[in-house]
């Protein structure tokens, strides 16, 4: 095998294309937990987000449309969850998965009544977003490196993709120079503290859920509208477990979070780039062996890193104001 | 009086984009010409099956057809209870005076649209996405394989699955992104036999303005211009046909296996296709056509042990 | 806290089935918006859920499974580890179990095979979850994603085996059937009346893991670390538990149980491993143990609960062609939200109906 | 001339419970008011209705005579009122700049005000003399250093009415003296002081008015000039505190712990502990004195199993301890444990209990395996009529062991701790800060309980920042300074300025 058969450009692409589902929804996740509350909702909020997006796409035919109603649904059910966890004071990995399972089912049942296409959504065909082609990249095109870095890494893709990239460094700035972050990493590690400091815990929770909800239905929106041009049921596929995963990975910091996203990103486009490749000392692996890549890589990644994961120490109890 | 008929599609439902939408066709097809309705049900496990198989059987149901291998042994066992039902088992074998095997020769059709593929392809590089590695996939794979070396020894064949689990056949976006990736790499032309994922990976090769060829029932019209060929597999005729002769009376147990030769398998030609698929190349897939109906070809089928030539 | 001064029956009795009242109300909503009935698909489900006998039979083998895995989750989260796994740990089992049974279903009686395959599977569940288990007490890689990793990686796994295991010229990838030895036997052959279902001693296994789950938890010396170690490691320590050991060694056990799951699935019903035959059972056990908060007598109403939707909604999309499958999920879905997440919505309410009697 | 607070018949219910019955009296403005009475007697309660946390069920609160409503902490913050907690309110993970800044971060963007308001705390911090480094980390800073951050929280938000809840309990002499420099010196400025305490001596040094509470009531409201201790804790407790507990005549046994050249470092090489070597005998009390932090922790960790030291000889009854060939501590406070080596850990809710679980269940924590029969089983039984036995013979309040733990007063929690580990007998006793938070009665029972250990032979090693204590309970005194062992003296010998300048660092001539 040689360094050639690697395609390292295709990979890097990729990395690129695949990042932003786990982006988004891992900076959501962020979000929420930061402040407190488990989100392991998100699953079932791309879901929701990226079926309501499509539908609302191809209705209106536009996509603009779609991913706006996506946001609604999302910050609905992001509202809801933060209802369970905050109000209700409810256990908050219950309310999560309730919400995963009920929409894996609910998506299902709703497209199939409107679209009757075995829960999936029509083609959007022109409703999807499409790629932004930078100016100038057919004439840059064919310099070597330069050319492909220009238009095809950097250039050549959809908005939302320059948006998940744009979001890390501010999520990151958010999370730690501004007001809205200290309060909010406040209550998620000691909401006592906060609450005698004069700020209303349950207040920053639910923002922090609302911003959750928005980040979320971005991730639903892209799978839908951008990546696929469809929906269809279930094909969120364990991205919000991923996105938590990559968070857990990151320590709950927007910058780590982010390389663990772009981990799966790239484990994910090596795993197809070396499938039917000869490999030294294995030889050729079947494709299911070649699957469990990105997660056996994982696991080693994690367990070498001795990845002490600190997660904020109020995390999943719910805020009363007696200790 | 009218029989009465049942359905049972499997795990992935009748609107899988694969062989249980193609029985829904089928069926449909027929209600429509006779007026003859049909119970349908899915069965989501293998418990399942035989629960729901052994339910339709005590309604009297005169013939239910078992959609997808999985249900094979549920069929075996639930005819053997109720010897007065028939059944129709597709992409499977069962044994029985009350049984029809049907299964089909992928490897046939796939080895048209390779050889299609082969020649279309200006790079030489040709792909195929499988949904999960499992022998029927590799069937396709590997007649895919043979038809485009057979037209040239030295086209590059690159094979990606999408995943592992269920969900692998309900996941346009990695379809897309095998799609992507085997375009970087020069491959032009893509067969995707990966149920909803495969939809991915035809808008894909739609997107990006490369070839790609659709599988089990017809889909040239779903992106015409970009759709090469579609290598259907007739799930639909033979559901269909079981249906009528249960209706014409004309029914018969027994194992079959359908090819070319018998109208099981085919490549799709039609005014969606029709300028991508050259006089030459139209020339070549219909030799190869009547070199395999004829016995002149034979294509492996890794099915029964063989390991692929290719 | 409000419940505090709510009485005890209110709590135990009225709030679960204003709960569950509401999630069929939602549901109903949504079935009469599928354009059916809501009553009569209400009653096809409880009728074929626990009137029917055969119908009953199927519930209590869905919930066989379901107790199992549910009893993997709870007892990790006893030691407050969140195991994911379940359903990766249930698959690999199979395989466990399978080899076992392809080895000796020629050769051994069926009083030992069934045994050896729950050894099989046991260790086999046992050993995916050693690994997750390993990595948290010594390396302090976070369980939660281990786990998921491990589901994942069985998936793949247990793809590249299974193809291995289909007989020659077979199109399901599935192993051989085994040899009927190696069945389970079925409560029909004692109670007829059950009909032709799956429904085999595995249930009363299930009964008594439960059992023995129970009287672990809250009786024994050993249980009595687990739990210390869930809920303050710092005491456990000073208590002189050995939190390294404790975790390994509860994340076997809860591996070997969600494994046992597997012999209900397959040495019960279908006689072979096939691909994707857990379909979901190890994160329905996730519900399963926080719904039923960890007590034996919670895991096994919930267990129950799911198994009967399972087959109560399986018949009502049977019957009613404009409900899919897919609204058994959604109500799943529902009632984890109405009863688990939601379980004080009415407290309120309650407690100022009967402050009024009380002054009125 | 108007008080600054007023409560007026305030009274506050949890469930059963009667927190605060009818409670009403005034704090005159610029004045230093104490506030006294038994653990649970409700003083917590009235100050958290005053700092907007609980809503009082009826009565009135009046600022300055103007009757307010203060529904959150918000309000009583923009009325001017701050408040340093039991419990310190402070996040962990954040530095002091940050911990200050929340709540008044001054604008949207933290950056533009993080360098004015640091300045503005290293001069607040000249200003008082408050030793505190703005950009440290919480959790690196000791507890009176932690302390000082919560004084300097109020300092820059300008309370005009400031309310400490037990704020002496962690701190030294010294800290507590510096403590109530500021105090004076705000009251000088004329803001309000209310100060709760348990430590009866502090009311009498500061203090201008005192209130005592009992069960929820007032029992009494004072100038301080006017009354002694012995009058303010008969108030509390409703009975006469004995100062001097009976104890007989030292009278030392064979040593039974003996500790030689202990070491310990921590992860990154800095010494924790240096060139320990002390000796504890049957029958007497060794207290350890020090400013907390300074290696004591973590020599009552070694010794009672929790952690290992990095070298050193430790002997118990005359055979090593078994620590060799461990690369953790896993499992050894149990071997420690059957050896008779009891412990009393320092942070009782981070070690010495588990809060969810009940009474009955935290009693035999430790003990377990101990308790269990062959079959690996408890008898829960017996654990209820043995728990029931403790429960009486120490007094611990509410007598219901299916209570959990979490919901007993600190004070009852020490007890339980204390009759859990007395009750195995133990052949060493390693006490650790047993009366932090707990009120005079409290205090005189559990003295009572040590000194009862000791004369029956029980090796007792004490460790303690409060002097009173030291003296109260100890034989001999140990003092530490820095990891290192700086002083020993016997109790006749005891001298608080010479302890001072030991616990500062002076090394014994
Ligand atoms: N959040 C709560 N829920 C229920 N009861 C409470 C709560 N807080 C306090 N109590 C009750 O109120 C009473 C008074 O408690 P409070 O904390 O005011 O006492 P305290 O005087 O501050 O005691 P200490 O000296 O131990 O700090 C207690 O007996 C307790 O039972
Ligand atoms: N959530 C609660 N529910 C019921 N009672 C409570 C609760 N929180 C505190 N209490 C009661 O409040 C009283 C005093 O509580 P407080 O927290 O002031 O204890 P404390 O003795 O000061 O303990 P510490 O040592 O932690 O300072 C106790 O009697 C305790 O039972
Ligand atoms: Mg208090
Ligand atoms: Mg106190």
């Amino acid at each position: 095998m040689t360094f050639d058969d690697l395609h390292i450009g295709s990979i890097l692409v990729s990395t690129v294309r695949n990042a932003p589902v786990l982006i988004f929804a891992g900076m959501a996740g962020l979000f929420a937990e930061r402040s407190g509350v488990i989100d392991i909702g998100l699953e079932g909020k791309i879901l929701a987000s990226a079926f309501v997006s499509a539908a609302v796409a191809f209705a209106t035919q536009n996509p603009w449309y779609g991913v706006m109603a996506g946001m609604l649904v999302s910050v609905l059910l992001a509202t809801l969850q933060a209802y369970i966890a905050i109000t209700q004071k409810g256990n908050q990995l219950v309310g999560g998965i309730a919400i995963n399972i009920a929409m894996s089912g609910l998506t299902f049942v709703v497209a199939q009544y409107f679209f009757q296409q075995g829960g999936r959504t029509p083609d959007l065909g022109s409703a999807r977003l499409f790629d932004v082609v930078l100016p100038g990249s057919a004439a840059i095109e064919g310099v070597p490196f330069v050319g492909w870095l220009y238009a095809h890494l950097i250039g050549g893709h959809s908005v939302l993709v320059y948006l998940a990239f744009a979001l890390v460094p501010l999520v990151h700035w958010v999370i730690y120079h501004s007001r809205f972050g200290l309060r909010l990493r406040a209550c998620g590690e000691n909401p006592h503290a906060a609450d005698a400091a004069g700020i209303s815990v349950e207040r920053q929770r639910y923002m922090a859920m609302l911003i959750a909800g928005v980040l979320c239905s971005f991730s639903g929106a892209y799978m839908s509208i951008v990546q696929s041009g469809f929906f269809l049921r279930d094909m969120s596929a364990g991205a919000g477990y991923l996105a938590l995963t990559a968070m857990v990975f990151g320590n709950w910091r927007p910058l780590y979070t982010f390389l663990g996203c772009l981990m799966f990103g790239f484990f994910g486009a090596v795993q197809i780039q070396i499938e039917g490749v000869e490999l030294p000392l294995v030889g050729r692996l079947p494709g299911s062996m070649i699957q469990m890549v990105p997660y056996v890589l994982t696991v080693i990644v994690l367990a070498g890193l001795m990845a002490k994961s600190v997660a904020p120490k109020a995390l999943g109890t719910p805020f009363v104001k007696s200790r | 009086a009218d029989p009465k008929l049942g359905i049972v599609y499997d795990a992935g439902g009748k609107f899988d984009k694969s062989f249980n939408q193609s029985a829904f066709e089928g069926a449909s097809r027929f209600k429509k010409e006779t007026n003859i309705n049909f119970i349908e049900v899915q069965a989501s496990s293998d418990t399942q099956a035989e629960q729901v198989l052994r339910g339709l059987a005590r309604k009297n149901l005169d013939l239910i057809a078992s959609i997808g291998f999985a249900q094979q042994a549920a069929v075996q066992k639930v005819a053997k209870e109720f010897p007065k039902v028939r059944f129709v088992l597709i992409d499977g074998v069962a044994q029985g005076p009350n049984i029809e095997s049907i299964t089909f020769k992928e490897e046939e059709g796939s080895y048209l649209a390779g050889v299609a593929a082969a020649m279309a392809s200006k790079s030489k590089k040709i792909g195929f996405i499988g949904g999960v590695d499992i022998p029927l996939i590799r069937t396709f794979s590997c007649g895919y394989a043979q038809g485009a070396k057979a037209v040239n020894g030295k086209i590059d064949v690159t094979a990606n699955m999408v995943g592992t689990s269920a969900q692998a056949w309900n996941d346009p976006a990695k379809g897309g992104e095998l799609a992507r990736s085997q375009f970087d790499r020069g491959v032009d032309v893509v067969f995707a036999v990966a149920g909803g994922s495969g939809l991915g990976t035809l808008q894909t090769a739609k997107e990006k303005g490369k070839l790609a060829i659709g599988v089990d029932s017809n889909q040239n019209g779903l992106y015409p211009g970009t759709i090469l060929t579609s290598m259907v597999k007739h799930v639909d005729m033979a559901v269909y046909d079981a249906f009528m002769q249960m209706k014409n009376g004309t029914w018969k147990a027994g194992v079959y296996s359908k090819g070319l030769k018998e109208g099981g398998v085919d490549w799709a030609l039609d005014e969606n296709n029709r300028k991508l698929i050259t006089p030459e190349i139209e020339k070549r897939v219909m030799g190869a056509r009547k070199d395999i109906i004829d016995g002149k070809v034979k294509v492996i089928d890794i099915r029964s042990g063989a390991a692929c030539p290719v | 806290m409000m419940n505090k001064d709510l009485p005890r029956w209110a709590t135990a009795f009225v709030m679960p089935v204003l709960n569950l009242l509401s999630a069929l109300l939602v549901t109903a909503l949504v079935i009469h918006l599928l354009g059916e009935s809501p009553t009569e698909s209400l009653a096809i489900l409880v009728n074929s859920a626990v009137v029917n006998p055969e119908g009953l039979s199927y519930t209590l083998f869905y919930a066989s499974t379901f107790i199992f895995t549910g009893l993997a989750v709870s007892i990790a989260m006893q030691a407050g580890l969140f195991n994911i796994g379940a359903e990766g740990q249930m698959y690999f089992a199979g395989l466990g179990l399978t080899l076992a049974m392809l080895t000796f279903d020629a050769s051994l009686p069926a009083w030992l095979l069934i045994p050896v395959g729950m050894l099989g599977a046991a260790l086999f569940g046992a050993l995916w979850a050693f690994v997750p288990g390993y990595l948290q007490a010594k390396r302090g890689s976070h369980v939660v994603v281990t786990t998921i990793m491990f589901n994942y990686i069985a998936a793949a796994l247990m793809n590249t085996i299974i193809v291995k295991l289909v007989p020659p010229g077979e199109q399901n990838p599935a192993s051989r059937a085994f040899a009927a030895a190696a069945e389970m036997p079925r409560l029909n052959q004692w109670f007829p009346i059950l009909g032709e279902t799956p429904l085999n001693i595995s249930f009363f296994l299930a009964i008594i893991a439960l059992v023995i789950y129970g009287v672990v938890v809250s009786r024994s010396a050993w249980g009595f670390k687990l739990r210390a170690t869930g809920l303050n490691k710092h005491a456990a320590h000073y208590a002189g538990v050995r939190i390294s050991k404790m975790i390994i060694i509860v994340m076997l056990i809860s591996g070997a149980l969600a494994g046992l799951g597997s012999v209900n699935s397959i040495m019960g019903s279908t006689h072979y491993l096939s691909l994707n035959f857990v379909g979901g059972a190890g994160f329905i056990g996730i519900a399963i143990a926080l719904m039923g908060r960890q007590n034996p007598v919670g895991i096994f109403l919930s267990a129950v609960l799911f198994g009967a939707l399972t087959q109560g909604g399986f018949d009502l999309s049977l019957e009613k062609q404009n409900i899919p499958p897919e609204t058994v999920i959604m109500v799943q879905g529902l009632i984890i939200l109405f009863c688990g997440a939601m379980e004080n919505l009415y407290g309120p309410a309650i407690a100022k109906v009967l402050n009024l009697k009380k002054r009125g | 001339m108007q008080p600054a607070v007023e409560f007026r018949g305030i009274s506050k219910h949890f469930g059963a419970v009667k927190a605060n019955t009818d409670v009403s009296f005034a704090i005159a403005k610029g004045s230093i008011h104490g506030l006294v009475g038994e653990n649970g007697a409700g003083k917590s309660t009235l100050m958290s209705i005053l700092y907007g946390y609980y809503r009082a069920d009826g009565g009135e609160i009046l600022l300055d005579g103007q009757a307010r409503r203060i529904h959150n902490s918000q309000e009583a913050i923009a009325l001017g009122i701050g408040m340093v907690h039991q419990h310190f309110m402070l996040v962990e993970n954040m530095t002091v700049l940050d911990n200050v800044m929340l709540g008044s971060e001054g604008g949207f963007k933290l950056n533009k005000n993080r360098a004015r308001v640091e300045q503005e705390l290293r001069d607040i911090c000249t200003r008082y003399r408050l030793d505190v480094d703005p950009l440290a980390t919480i959790h690196d800073l000791s507890v009176g250093a932690q302390q000082r951050v919560e004084i300097l929280k109020q300092i820059y938000r300008s309370a005009s009415i400031l309310i400490l809840d037990e704020p002496t309990a962690v701190l030294t002499a010294q800290e507590t003296e510096s403590l109530f420099e500021i105090l004076r010196l705000f009251k000088d400025q004329g803001k309000t002081i209310i100060l709760i305490t348990h430590k009866l001596q502090e009311i009498l040094d500061i203090t201008d008015t005192v209130t005592v509470m009992r069960a929820g009531r007032v029992i009494g409201a004072v100038p301080t000039a006017g009354t002694t201790k012995e009058d303010l804790a008969n108030m509390m407790v409703g009975r006469p505190i004995e100062n001097n507990l009976p104890r007989k005549p030292y009278n030392p046994g064979a040593p039974v712990l003996e500790v030689d050249n202990l070491q310990l470092l921590d992860d990154q090489g800095v010494k924790l502990l240096a060139d320990i070597g002390f000796t504890l005998r049957a029958g007497e009390i060794v207290a350890v004195a020090g400013v907390s932090g300074n290696g004591q922790s973590e020599l009552m960790e070694i010794l009672s199993g929790m952690r290992l030291p990095t070298s050193g000889k430790l002997q118990f009854e005359g055979k090593p301890l078994p620590f060799a060939g461990r690369s953790n501590p896993d499992g050894l406070p149990r071997v420690f444990r059957e050896l008779g080596i009891a412990h009393v850990p320092e942070d009782r809710l981070r070690d010495g209990v588990v809060k969810a679980f009940s009474v009955m269940h935290n009693t035999i924590l430790g003990y377990q395996d101990k308790l269990k029969n062959r079959w690996g089983l408890l008898d829960f039984k017996a654990i209820a009529a043995r728990c029931a036995d403790l429960m009486k013979n120490f007094d611990v309040r509410p007598n219901n062991h299916d209570l959990r733990i979490g919901l007993l007063s600190g004070g009852n929690q020490q007890k339980v701790v204390i009759a859990r580990e007395v009750l195995a007998q133990p052949k060493v006793m390693l006490v650790g800060q047993p009366t932090r938070g707990v009120d005079i009665g409290t205090i005189e029972s559990i003295h009572t309980q040590l000194l009862k250990l000791r004369d029956e032979g029980v090796a007792i090693l004490l460790v303690s920042v409060e002097l009173e204590e030291v003296r109260a309970l100890a034989d001999r005194i140990l003092v530490m300074c820095g990891g290192r062992i700086t002083g020993e003296l016997e109790i006749e010998e005891f001298d608080t300025t010479r302890i001072g300048l030991l616990m500062g660092g002076m090394h014994k001539s």
